[in-house]
């Protein structure tokens, strides 16, 4: 067994822990849970309330309304409070499809949205909407013009993300809302990946509808955006009280919204510099990882993707042993792998890139963020290729390629873009 | 979804692990589409398993499970070594999670795969022994 | 003009709040705060992630749910979170619905429901189900007959509230329960009101679903419960990760969940102590505002009732001027008046229990809490006869009432239960 | 929603409330199932208002813009009272919420029927006055 390792692991909980998963959530911002903590103490009043509390409660609710609204350059009245992404995802698509099945039933999606997004789609076909899933490029993106090909006169909503969560790609969402605006089709974009990390102007982008999440840039989970453009009717998804202008009930989270607007506040006023450091970071660890562990290839593509985000897939290994490994090594990452997923299938955005199964398995997803600084890259690479050699050490399907048994799927030198066709073969 | 410390002490200090080059059977099952695949080696004398290696390409309970069943079948009969289940292994490691409970299904079938090689080789295979294989009809991803 | 009243407005800023308003929402206690913040810094970790941090949020999340069902007396995966009670709400009478279509398409609920039943009630109208509506009585009963009168052999789903939030009458919802249950019919209740106020058992009250929130009982707003018969398979709300036992998708707000099932725990501790606290406050309250305001009833069941909840009409005045001239001596209370609420209606609860319009608009709910003490209630019982008279001063219906113009749907002597027959005729 | 500093003082405070005795006009609109009703009596001397009171059930809003009303029309000659629009009052105010404009309405409202009784008493309507009425017979709640 390799001592190098050995020493590493046995002296990392000594090291302070590696937070590289900002993908999948973000520790809350000082100034973001002093202002929330602030809130709960002293505005708990409920904002439909007639009274002092309630008037200051519904203060808050709307000055971090406004405060969003103007950063994405939209009307207050455009941004409605929800729970998550998720619930954002499922009231767009399923309110906006709901209520224009008079006019038609076909919806288009991509294959690479998020489960919120995909799952979605999925309760609508059972509802007899039809769906039209896009496919993808090697890198993850889409063509607009299969976006125009698929329209249909019966379409009456597409959805396509504007950053994809595992790889990080960068849909031409501009261009699909322009083909989908020209067609009068509505369009619907899961931002959530994007905001905070890019600029985000719903207008711009011809965007009817647009989902957010907090938990992304710094605010807590628990708390989500639907811009929804003005006038633009959809079904509600939560029926009840009157809140957010009658079209989602349920008490307002006073605490969390003016998180939401406090975090996106502090992402606005950093975006430009924040996001050219990020970009620094992430492709010397892309390129010092590529050339530092043979058989080794970049997901996703190489320069239209999220500042923070490095996918890599590492062949012959599989990818939650590689997080263990890591884990014990102090870093906290995210793969694609069938085995960390609760649903135990590989990542259906590796396999909708043309991935085959057996390097999907093998992904890591490493994401970073504004307190990651040179050190965690630097000590990262010390410890990736040590990890990588163990587990292939270990690996029966490297031993058959040491043989001569199997050929390798990514090239030695690996790259930022392998084309690979097919898997082993073996079954 | 967590390990217990001892899945992960087999994780990260596999025992038993790599190959025997003159192995007297040797068993390979999974398949790299559904992300495992356990090779397992296997030293036999006068029926004892006097020695057991396995190179894993798989989650972290994919591994320690073939360490540990590793573990549990040096020494002991080919017949004894026949009648460890995945529960057994699984249970030796202090439990899996549920959704993992399928690994330790590969370590069993991967001990049998070398075994029914053994006694079919040594021409020792009987009705009763071909019951104990059923295993390696089932896949173990369901 | 009512120069003591004048006196107690000038002075009133300089006294603490007293904030009677806690059906409408609570403040989170210090110890559910300190927890909440705590999980936030520390315990940031997304509980699907496959590291350290995750399994650290995932445990809090499971202890969580653990302790709640303990609480509750129900299994853990019987538990669901969600971000409010209106969500729990429309999850369960959606999900149920929809899942039983196939079997029938009749809903039966009650008219006094609040808003997060109601109109989901009525989206499912639209979507071609029956629903019928009980009548309560003029103290808000609900009898059980009527439930067992209204099933239909299509009857899929009966939905009755716990405890009703404006007038406070606690319904039989075990009867009910047992009435479904040997129907096979399923039960669900909308608990919001009475966790934390009353013991609830699911299982003892015959439940199948059950709707609960945590801003009720001093957790934060934006967070609630779902109950969920082990076994019952009701269709998702929100579609997206695995979640939830892939019932709910959305990144989980573990702080959140953390506040509820510590404010849960806090208030079964103290439950019976403070329950009767209450209830001792509330009717010492009810008797002298009845005995010192000429022409008030009680509107509720006098015993049969929240423990924290008083509910008065006084004739001749309107709710949302009294709220004004309270709030402007310190009091935060709410009313079931047309003008205080965003939809312009008089409360649907009031007139369900056959209460005139006129009268209903004159409505004042005060709902107590922990913090509440023998002093809020002597100030307040000082201050509400000077608010009335001065509302009477300035009413042309209370000039009429004197000039022998208009007959009184009051008496003076008002009461705990004063039946009323139709208003004033004038139009 | 939130009331100005303005309607608050005017609730709070009311001017001119209460009745006159011996008023010259009268006007009552609303209706106490809606929940507002206004009186509004008005003293008249040479076609000028020189006193005006009002009695109020409804809302804060209702009761402020009686009050507001009531000083904007005194002193007036009732021509000039009659171009007094709910907007003028509602101005006055500081602007009221927007779900409670239909108050101001009924404060314009009762000035209007308690001049209308006036000038059909004193046969002084006509067809251009007639016009300025018009308002009575819109529904205040829509
Ligand atoms: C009886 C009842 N049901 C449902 C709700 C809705 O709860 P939430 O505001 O958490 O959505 C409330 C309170 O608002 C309530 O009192
Ligand atoms: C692209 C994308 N959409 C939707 C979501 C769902 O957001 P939430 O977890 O807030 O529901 C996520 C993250 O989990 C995401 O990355």
């Amino acid at each position: 067994m390799d001592k190098t390792l050995e020493r590493r692991i046995k002296e990392a909980p000594k090291l302070p822990r590696v937070y590289f998963d900002h993908a999948a959530t973000t520790a809350p911002g000082q100034e973001v849970t002093k202002l929330l903590l602030s809130v709960l103490r002293d505005n708990y009043g409920n904002p439909s309330s007639f009274y002092k509390e309630g008037h200051q409660a519904a203060r808050i609710l709307e000055e971090s309304r406004a405060s969003i609204a103007g950063g994405l350059g939209v009307l207050p009245e455009e941004i409605f409070f929800t729970s998550c992404g998720t619930e954002s995802d499922n009231w767009a698509i399923k309110g906006a499809a709901r209520a224009r099945q008079g006019r038609g039933r076909h919806l288009i999606t991509s294959t690479i949205e998020h489960h919120a997004v995909l799952h979605t789609m999925e309760a609508l076909e059972k509802e007899g909407f039809e769906v039209t899933y896009l496919e993808v490029d090697d890198q993850g993106l889409i063509d607009p013009r299969t976006v125009q090909a698929a329209i249909r006169p019966d379409t009456t909503l597409v959805s396509v993300m504007m950053a994809n969560n595992e790889i990080g790609t960068l849909e031409p969402i501009d261009e699909i809302g322009a083909i989908c605006r020209k067609a009068n089709v509505i369009f619907h974009s899961d931002a959530v990946q994007a905001l905070g990390a890019l600029p985000v102007q719903p207008r711009d982008l011809n965007c009817d509808l647009m989902s957010f999440s907090g938990h992304k840039l710094y605010a807590p989970k628990g708390i989500g955006l639907l811009y929804k453009r003005k006038g633009l009717r959809i079904e509600r998804l939560l029926d009840g009280g009157a809140q957010e202008r009658r079209q989602r009930g349920g008490t307002e989270n006073v605490a969390y919204a003016a998180a939401f607007a406090k975090a996106f506040e502090l992402s606005l006023a950093g975006m430009e510099s924040e996001s050219k450091r990020q970009v620094g970071l992430r492709d010397r660890l892309i390129k010092a990882v590529i050339e530092s562990v043979p058989h080794t290839k970049l997901n996703g593509h190489p320069d239209k993707r999220l500042p923070n985000n490095a996918n890599f897939s590492f062949e012959f290994i599989e990818g939650e042993s590689i997080l263990l490994l890591l884990d014990s090594l102090g870093y906290a990452c995210s793969s694609g792998s069938a085995c960390t997923s609760a649903s135990l299938d590989p990542s259906h955005v590796l396999l909708a890139i043309g991935m085959p199964a057996e390097i999907a398995h093998g992904s890591l997803r490493v994401t970073i963020g504004r307190e990651t600084g040179e050190e965690e890259i630097d000590r990262f690479l010390v410890d990736i290729p040590l990890v990588i050699e163990r587990l292939r050490e270990m690996s029966p399907l490297y031993a058959d390629y040491n043989k001569g048994k199997l050929k390798a799927l990514i090239p030695p030198q690996g790259g930022m873009d392998v084309k690979m066709k097919g898997g082993y073969g073996l079954e | 979804m967590e390990y217990s410390e001892k899945v992960l002490d087999h994780f990260m200090k596999p025992r038993n692990m790599g190959e025997i080059p003159d192995a007297d059977a040797s068993g390979t099952v999974g398949n790299p589409i559904c992300g495992d695949i356990m090779k397992m080696d296997l030293k036999i004398e006068n029926n004892i398993i006097v020695d057991a290696k396995f190179k894993t390409f798989g989650c972290g309970s994919a591994i320690a499970t073939s360490s540990m069943a590793t573990e549990l079948i040096i020494g002991k009969t080919t017949d004894e070594a026949l009648d460890i289940t995945n529960q057994a292994v699984a249970e030796a490691l202090d439990g899996l999670p549920k959704v993992k409970m399928h690994c330790s299904v590969l370590a069993e079938q991967a001990v049998k795969k070398a075994l029914e090689q053994y006694y079919l080789n040594h021409d020792m295979m009987t009705p009763e022994r071909q019951a104990k294989f059923e295993i390696l009809g089932q896949n173990e991803h369901d």
